[in-house]
């Protein structure tokens, strides 16, 4: 095991794959001679040229369409947008097309595509750049979603969706990039739809993903010391969503609480508690309860943007409810 | 260069197709046979029937709603796409697609699609692709004046011209998006030179005439298969009917309308054919030709099994997991 | 009273406050000329010109944009999207910058604008043709999200929309436009944030909107026959949401479905099951139900386009399932 | 038209508030008093010291996330500016934007914005807006060298030549966007030649001229506001510090860094005043006047209290319901 950073398991997820196949090729903004915003490709220009590793103008819907098209050629694209709010200006190409062309097309293509984009707020940078919105691709059927938490689900994940012939949103966290973790020497690969349990317990079950993965940690850390031991999911992929590993979990806890960043209103929370009060109806000791980001833009002073984000405490604080 | 006869009668061909297959539509749609949105061709012939005869069997093709034309001059059969129109499982895209949505892997044929402008960063894609893998391939792009709007558009452009990709933008500009005169929608309605913002070079043709289509076809597809970068090609047509099937198209004044079809590309093509020796008899015997293939292919439509409940949930992603 | 189509509610809510208010104006595709593609304007520019009736290029993102730079002048301009497919194109502007603005500049300005836009399916448009994404707006803090379904609700509750000083999204439904109803000759505005209990009931809450309205009445009718009274409420307004008069509802029935045209997974239906068994917890007599669209892309063919859709016949067989 | 001395020593004042301003911001920065994304502006204060300096005090103006010279040159009180950097309830706007969002109503300054692009749209409609008034107004829309890219720049340069609305779209060409130069992000990047596909005047001018960028202004304002149409106008410019607070600019050489600082606009202006007869001092008491401009700012900023918990469900809507 090597202890690495999570931007660093990007790019080394990259660097295999690309050496690896050579169709595979990644642009965006800023991706190539700075090697990313956020370092996270970091080297690649050097290693594979300009070709296979390109900046591009700040246009993003066109950065999706030319995965798009590109992936139809048999090359297999890694789109970069510097960040998810960008992504918005491209709803149109993932939404529209990205998910929808090989349905509608009848199945005669894949689309062999990751769109990689951190989202997620904090640091101040206010309202329109603090989205967490991944229930809206959630919500689309036909692209994957991935929102890995750890290097070591990064790097395995990342490397599967450059490898899966179907379009991929790969959600990194802005926030995420610098903290360290243990990833493997040798080469491995995560597979979609398997749940990962980062901590098992019997009282409660947190499910929690991306930088909220840790907040809920840390709430398992405070609730542990007040003798109420939560088991913490992190379903690591929300398309496809493993909820056999989720259900299972809540049926043998009987509690739940979904910790998510982005709003409250319609967000994955909803649907987590929609589906589990619908299966466990009989099973549950108290209402699913969701932790979540107060429906309002994220406010710039640093202050305000505390009390609107979620965290570790506001999870205990809603365990405590339902647990004592 | 002249366009070879056998050519010629191709073009012929492809546009007495285009026409029979979309009053065949027509028909079909009036009686309940097709339905959702859909969009006739009809007028327009010479555009697809001059352009896509420039290309090669694997270059790109990739159009908009309006590709009825398209699909056909690439070579996709007429019964697939009839069978599409029908939504039946013989359809091209096993009837999940429709009219807007016709696609032919096989024939290279990269789409239709919907949301007007968005399949033009798709195209600079499918350039971007041929670039990477270095193929000798070009990718024709046909969009509409409407389109020519759109943000994706410029987007598209200066992709195209940064990179020099090998794309032909082929703008067909009937003069309307939906009801809307093309001076009403662009500030500057000579729509080739739009080009000029990103230093490509920009064309304009007469879009109703199938052979000067092709000869500048011929041309642009030569240079952008040269590797000198994209161009963009206006082509100016009239649709006859409505923009949909359910537009009466009152917008438009039939001084307008008669002035086009007076311009129409087929007894155009045809005239100039029997100035080439070639008899009436021929050309006659085409029409009866792709009258039995357009009847051959409403038969085999309605033949064609409606999918099955299991199809629902079919042909979404590559791959399937548990769960 | 007078008998009028939903298009016309639109119109005559329209035509009036552009009468009344000379701030008020109107642009978007084809609106002008030809009195818009589902005819929704027809009339206005022959009374108010081609000043105040504006027909545009194909470019949904300015348009949005236009209508909140001219709101920022004091206008109060409705900008029509042809359908809500095409909004998707426009997602920045609705998301990043007309929700958002009023917050992030600290409550200097309101901004009076109404986006209006059929959603909705049906009729074999196809899988780009084919949305009904109120859930996405609704989980965006900073928009009014308005979706009537009878031409009483449109008419009153348009008028509230173009007098309101925030940007609200208005989702006609395609379907819609030429069903008939009832429209009080007299001026009346109605008011957001206060659903309608559209038939009342003892049994069952039926929870829907817009297009699916119609089929929970249809649904409330066939379970009728069977003895069953299901009480149906529209929220008519999805934010705000008046979820006093659903929590009401379903205290009374203890039993609830929710119908929606939308995708099922992160759907409207989630959020409203999710408060539900939280407020409800011990109050429920079955878990919340919920109907929607299979979560794929609409299908053109007609008999699988009906498969994927929500209807009165799978409302019943929800309700069935936790009625007998 | 020779640009009057009292406004020349306007101009000078209000580099010199930039600059120091943002020296200020910088050492806050660092202080870790102020948070989130800063971008500073040092090195370009001639385009918004000279372009400002040509509107009427109710005309328009709008930006992207790099406005702090705006914001001052507009006459927004420094208090305020620095106030909102540091989060507090005197904030512009009450601490809710931060750096990226000035907006001042009361000085017609219609806000910075953080999506590149996403704000030329509502420049438009601010455009629209004076034209259904009928106003003697104009707008005039900063944006960047990479802005030029977006879709959106086109769509809303073609609404605005084809409603010919009042409105100045002035490009701060700083060769940059980020890290990427502009001729790998531009297929043209005679940025100013992009106003062609439009038939729309384009120029270009010295952005590290003040009083180049006036006369220009003065120039394109005017015929604005006369009624015939936009203009857009590239200001060809430098930012000596990185893209944001975070960013060392290692992408730039440092003999291209001296070059441009060798143009500083700041002397440049000092040794025209010199040499229209305005004493050293003079100058020399501007410096002091707006060092301690910005050091009363910080300590206004400091002292303002952070925003009472029950600001956060404040200001999102005009209108509230029950529920
Ligand atoms: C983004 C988007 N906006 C609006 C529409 C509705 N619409 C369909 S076709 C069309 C007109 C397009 O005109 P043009 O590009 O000239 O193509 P033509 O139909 O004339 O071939 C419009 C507005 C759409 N499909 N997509
Ligand atoms: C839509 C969008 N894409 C990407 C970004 C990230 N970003 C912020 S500033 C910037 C560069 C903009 O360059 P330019 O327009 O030249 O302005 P400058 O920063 O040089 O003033 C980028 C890519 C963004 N904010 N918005
Ligand atoms: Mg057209
Ligand atoms: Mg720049």
């Amino acid at each position: 095991m090597a202890e690495m950073r999570y931007y660093q398991a990007v790019t080394q997820a990259i660097q295999e794959e690309m050496a690896r196949d050579e169709d595979v090729f990644i642009f965006g903004e800023d991706v190539g001679l700075v090697g990313g915003t956020f370092r996270a490709t970091e080297g690649l220009m050097a290693e594979f040229g300009a070709r296979r590793v390109r900046d591009t103008p700040i246009a993003e819907a066109a950065i999706v369409g030319l995965a798009i098209g590109s992936a139809l050629t048999g090359m297999r694209p890694i789109a970069e947008l510097m960040t998810m709010n960008f992504g918005i200006v491209a709803m149109d190409q993932i939404i529209n097309h990205a998910s929808k062309m090989r349905y509608m097309f009848g199945g005669q293509i894949n689309l062999p595509l990751v769109i990689r984009a951190p989202g997620g707020g904090w640091t101040q940078k206010a309202a329109q750049h603090s989205h967490a919105i991944e229930s809206w691709f959630m919500n689309t059927p036909g692209i994957r979603v991935v929102i890995p938490s750890t290097p070591y689900d990064v790097k395995g994940l990342l490397k599967t969706a450059i490898r899966s012939d179907d379009p991929v949103l790969f959600i990194e966290h802005e926030i995420l990039y610098n903290t360290k973790g243990e990833v493997p020497e040798e080469e491995y690969l995560l597979p979609f739809g398997v749940a990962d349990i980062k901590r098992p317990g019997r009282d409660v079950t947190i499910i929690a993903w991306s930088k909220m993965l840790h907040e809920a940690l840390k709430a398992a850390d405070i609730l542990a010391a007040e003798g109420i031991e939560a088991e913490v999911v992190d379903p690591r992929t929300l398309d496809p969503l493993d909820y056999n590993t989720i259900v299972s979990s809540v049926a043998r806890t009987r509690r739940c609480v979904v910790a998510e960043e982005g709003w409250r209103n319609v967000g994955v929370g909803a649907e987590l508690a929609a589906r589990l009060q619908e299966d466990l109806f009989y099973d549950l000791d108290a209402p699913i309860l969701r932790v979540a980001s107060a429906d309002v833009p994220t406010p710039y002073a640093a202050n305000l943007e505390k009390q609107a984000l979620p965290n570790a405490q506001k999870i205990v604080d809603q365990i405590l409810k339902i647990t004592l | 260069m002249a366009i070879p006869l056998a050519d010629q009668l191709k073009m012929y061909k492809n546009m007495l197709l285009i026409r029979r297959f979309e009053e065949g539509v027509a028909e079909a749609y009036a009686d309940g046979l097709i339905g959702g949105f859909t969009h006739l061709y009809i007028g327009q012939e010479a555009v697809a029937g001059g352009a896509i005869a420039s290309l090669n069997h694997d270059d790109y093709a990739i159009g908009t709603y309006r590709v009825h034309a398209h699909a056909l001059c690439r070579g996709t059969s007429p019964r697939r796409l009839m069978a599409e129109l029908y939504g039946r499982t013989d359809g091209i895209c096993k009837g999940k697609g429709g009219s807007m949505h016709f696609f032919d892997n096989e024939h290279y044929f990269m789409g239709g699609y919907g949301i007007v402008g968005g399949h033009l960063p798709i195209a600079a894609g499918l350039g971007l692709g041929i670039h990477m893998r270095s193929e000798d391939r070009v990718v024709m792009a046909f969009l509409g004046d409407g389109a020519s709007n759109q943000g994706v558009f410029h987007e598209s452009m200066n992709f195209a011209k940064l990179w020099d990709l090998p794309i032909i933008f082929v703008v067909e500009n009937n003069f309307y998006g939906i009801a809307t005169d093309v001076r009403v929608s662009s500030a500057f309605n000579e729509i080739h030179r739009k080009a000029q913002g990103y230093g490509m070079p920009g064309h304009v043709v007469n879009g109703m005439d199938v052979i000067a289509v092709r000869e500048a076809c011929d041309e642009v597809v030569s240079y952008v298969r040269q590797g000198s970068g994209p161009v963009l090609l206006e082509a100016r047509c009239y649709r006859y009917q409505g923009h949909s099937m359910t537009d009466p198209a009152r917008y438009r004044s039939q001084a307008e309308a008669d002035l086009w079809r007076k311009r129409d590309p087929i007894p155009r093509l045809a005239k100039q054919l029997l100035a080439q020796d070639v008899e009436q008899e021929r050309l006659d015997g085409f029409q009866t030709e792709v009258n039995e293939i357009v009847a051959d292919s409403m038969q085999f439509a309605e033949a064609s099994p409606r999918p099955g409940p299991e199809a629902l949930y079919e042909d979404l992603y590559a791959e399937n997991y548990g769960g």
